[in-house]
């Protein structure tokens, strides 16, 4: 079955590297919490990789700091940076250039 | 004593999880799990377990059952009419957030519930206040309020009531 | 300025290009082993007569390297403690509480379901760490997942500051003394022989590596949760 | 399959630099680290794969006694199974400090922040 | 005759997780790529499911059980981020 | 893996399952907007999960007790998940498409109607 473990390792990593474009803002949406949310993405999709390269303790790992973790440290930080930001205009991410 | 009683159904419930995760009975296996479930079960003693709403009458067992096979049929009903709509060239779509009534009290009652209506596809529960389910319908029949609960909600309300009331 | 940023960009797609070739020459000229190496040979046949666990690789986390996972241990209670003392510093004073957007009923009512369930997994992750994948890094990260989800469903809640640092000086401290124990009844610091092995493949097998991944993932859960608190407390007092 | 995820492990590194280096937004920085961090991870893990083999846990499948001749390298993931979980209490680290620079200054523009320039 | 039913099922994953992944790309609003992410985290399961299955490992279920008891946190976590509520 | 009944029950059921994440995936990219998106994606994924689990369970039975758990996560968490998504997306007053022809809570709520 070492076909269709090729098929869906390459599969996986063409998700991954579109995730991480978009996240950098080379391709696609502008916006900071897509950028977040698309990183979260790449360490999800990096644990089913991981699984098929037979490191189940790996995955393991990256599925349960990757789901919801680091997500919410990101998050949690852009809230506060949000709640701070208050009165002034809308956090777009994208001030400064 | 209400307390004491939902400690102990909280550790029995992760007890039976933990047997569940392990897949095995061996001694070992259980007295770890019970050392565990105790002490998670302390930690969360405010908290509650599934089953802290659960009516022990045996009319709920077999309900219970009933509602687990009447569930399983709605999702096959519900996906094989939803896979219709989308692979339908026009795409038959009538979309609307409908408002029914409930009459279910207990809080797991109310999760089941607003569980059940999003697993059947073509139904999602939007929003939940006190007696008022908002629900986002694919395809809105009627925009009355009590049609949509008759459609809706009291085919899953029927068993529930008995379940957890 | 435009002209600036387009020098910037250029130059850091040079450094890119170079260290970008520097990779494709060593992704052609790599061809995979095709027998293990000498160290992982020695700890494929050796594990399971010598530690007793199944699982190879939490052997080699918890005893056959046993002094690294104590670091690893140091650097993420550092990690933690600074994160809490930088949030801490100068903090205002009057600041009002923001008023958020409440949580719906369904997320409070699930969370209250599923939290005890969530940590029960992590305990099940990190107690059969030596049988099955996962063990005391993963478990933490679960256990504080739990955490993660009761902080959502109440963002204004505050947690026992008291019994996080508790939990995770007492597994420290209980890690420590374990390492110590093995360093006078077995071959040295952290050996997890100072147990019997047991039976492999049985829940409580390997000498003490079950207890020590205990101790270590309820440490590192610890950890991460005062990481959360502290993040998420930085806006009150 | 190991060169494809071998190269996809490169390639997230350099997006990462990429994003890291051209970017002046102080948490899009962060995000740029985080996905080099998962590309390294993955190239160690794919140099300790060997091609046919399964996962270094003994059960019924794989006896102890064939162990030798049917798993994989095992101590590459144990460095990695550590590296991620270090990791993430760096990006804590950072996402604190961005926290507090930004308390101090109002930006997230890594250009203003200019006092340990010369 | 079952290898060739696993491979035509494995197929018909990949072209979800493709579309998924279209609509991940595409937006357009936040809201919209979060759904395809948790479609995508959905997804994931099956193919972990399929992994496990190819290499006739039960272990690996283990990492499936964690990955479906948590990927819901970080759509939820996103979701109250975007309605203000974080 | 051999040829069954059971296992051909298992393979025909992980057809079914997979056909059902497909059309999910199809709905997620043909709905008009983001409420009939969440609807098609997350809902036939779920029926779509549980069937591969279910033809996994005929294929190996030996690993049934695990997945049933697998299973019932999944249905306990994937609604809670939509259901916050789809209240955060009312809240922040998402585009509905313009076939909608009724919004209850729009009226009672006041906002965004």
């Amino acid at each position: 079955m070492s076909g269709l473990m090729t098929a869906m390792t390459a599969v996986l990593c063409i998700a991954m590297l579109v995730a991480a474009l978009v996240a950098i803002r080379v391709l696609g949406d502008k916006s900071l919490p897509i950028a977040i949310l698309a990183a979260g993405l790449v360490s999800l999709l990096a644990s089913v990789l991981f699984l098929i390269l037979a490191s189940p303790d790996v995955a393991m790992t990256e599925a349960a700091i990757g789901s919801g973790l680091s997500t919410f440290l990101f998050f949690f930080v852009l809230a506060r940076i949000r709640s701070w930001e208050k009165g002034e205009r809308e956090y777009d991410g994208e001030k400064h250039d | 004593m209400q307390r004491t009683l939902n400690f102990i159904l909280l550790f029995a419930t992760l007890l039976f999880f933990w047997v569940w995760m392990n897949g095995s009975v061996a001694g070992d296996v259980i007295i770890v799990g019970v050392l565990a479930s105790f002490i998670i079960a302390l930690i969360f003693r405010n908290g509650s377990s599934i089953f802290s709403d659960f009516k022990p009458t045996p009319r709920a067992l077999v309900y219970s059952l009933l509602y687990i096979l009447f569930f399983l049929k709605e999702l096959v009903k519900s996906n094989l009419s939803l896979a219709a709509i989308v692979l339908s060239p026009a795409l038959p779509l009538n979309p609307g957030i409908v408002k029914v009534r409930t009459r279910l009290k207990s809080r797991m009652g109310r999760l089941l519930l607003a569980n059940s209506i999003s697993l059947t596809p073509g139904t999602l529960t939007v929003e939940m206040k006190g007696e008022w389910f908002y629900i986002h319908c694919v395809t809105v029949k009627s925009a009355d309020t009590d049609a949509a609960t008759a459609a809706i909600v009291a085919g899953f309300e029927r068993y529930l009531e008995v379940m957890y009331g | 300025m435009t002209g600036k940023n387009m020098i910037k960009r250029l130059l850091a797609l040079l450094l890119l290009a170079s260290i970008g070739a520097m990779f494709a020459s060593l992704l052609l000229a790599y061809v995979p082993d095709t027998d293990l190496n000498f160290t992982a040979r020695y700890y494929a046949e050796h594990t399971a007569a010598d530690i007793g666990a199944a699982n190879i690789v939490t052997a080699i986390i918890v005893t056959y390297r046993g002094l690294d996972t104590l670091g690893e241990v140091t650097v993420l209670f550092l990690a933690s403690g600074i994160v809490g003392l930088v949030l801490s510093f100068g903090r205002k004073q009057n600041t009002t509480l923001r008023n958020l957007v409440p949580v719906g009923e369904l997320l409070t009512t699930a969370s209250q379901y599923l939290a005890p369930i969530i940590m029960l997994l992590g305990v099940y992750v990190f107690v059969n760490g030596h049988l099955t994948p996962g063990g005391g890094f993963q478990g933490g990260a679960i256990i504080a997942s739990g955490m993660l989800l009761l902080l959502l469903s109440d963002p204004l809640k505050r947690f026992s500051h008291t019994l996080i640092a508790t939990v995770e000086s007492f597994s420290g401290v209980g890690y420590i003394a374990l390492g110590l124990v093995g360093l006078v009844l077995a071959g040295g610091f952290l050996d997890s022989r100072i147990l019997p092995n047991g039976v492999l493949g049985e829940l409580i097998s390997a000498g003490a590596i079950p207890l020590i991944y205990s101790l270590i993932g309820l440490k590192v859960g610890a950890e991460f949760s005062s990481m959360l608190t502290s993040l998420s407390e930085t806006e009150d007092l | 399959m190991v060169y494809i995820a071998m190269a996809t492990g490169f390639l997230l590194i350099l997006i990462g630099f990429y994003g890291a280096l051209t970017n002046r937004n102080l948490l899009r920085m962060i995000v740029a680290f985080s996905i080099a961090d998962t590309g390294i991870n993955l190239v160690i893990i794919s140099v300790g794969y060997l091609p046919g083999r399964t996962a270094p846990i003994l059960d019924t499948t794989v006896t102890a006694a064939a162990a030798a001749a049917r798993i994989i390298d095992p101590v590459p993931q144990a460095l990695v199974l550590t590296a991620i979980v270090i990791g993430v209490g760096v990006t804590a680290l950072m996402l604190a400090y961005t926290l507090k620079l930004y308390e101090k200054k109002r930006t997230l523009d890594i250009a203003k922040f200019t006092e340990l320039k010369w | 005759m079952v290898e060739l039913l696993i491979y035509a099922a494995a197929t018909l994953v990949g072209m979800a997780f493709l579309l998924a992944l279209y609509r991940f790309f595409k937006g357009p609003s936040a809201a919209d790529r979060v759904v395809a992410f948790d479609v995508l985290t959905i997804i994931s399961i099956s193919g972990i499911v399929f992994i496990a299955l190819a290499e006739g490992r039960g272990i690996y279920l283990d990492v499936a059980l964690v990955y479906g008891l948590l990927s819901f946190l970080g759509v939820i976590v996103v979701a109250r981020y975007l309605e203000r509520g974080l | 893996m051999t040829d069954t009944p059971l296992g051909i029950l298992g393979g025909l059921l992980l057809v079914a399952g997979a056909t059902f994440l497909l059309l999910g995936g199809l709905g997620l990219v043909r709905m008009p907007d983001l409420f009939n998106r969440i609807q098609a994606g997350t809902k036939a994924t779920t029926l779509g999960t549980l069937l591969t689990l279910a033809g996994t369970a005929c294929l190996q039975p030996a690993w049934g007790i695990k997945l049933l758990l697998i299973g019932m996560f999944i249905l306990f968490t994937n609604p809670v998940s939509s259901q916050v998504l789809a209240r955060a997306a009312h809240r922040m007053g998402i585009e509905k498409s313009p076939q909608t022809v009724v919004d209850r809570l729009a009226e009672d709520t006041g906002e965004n109607s």
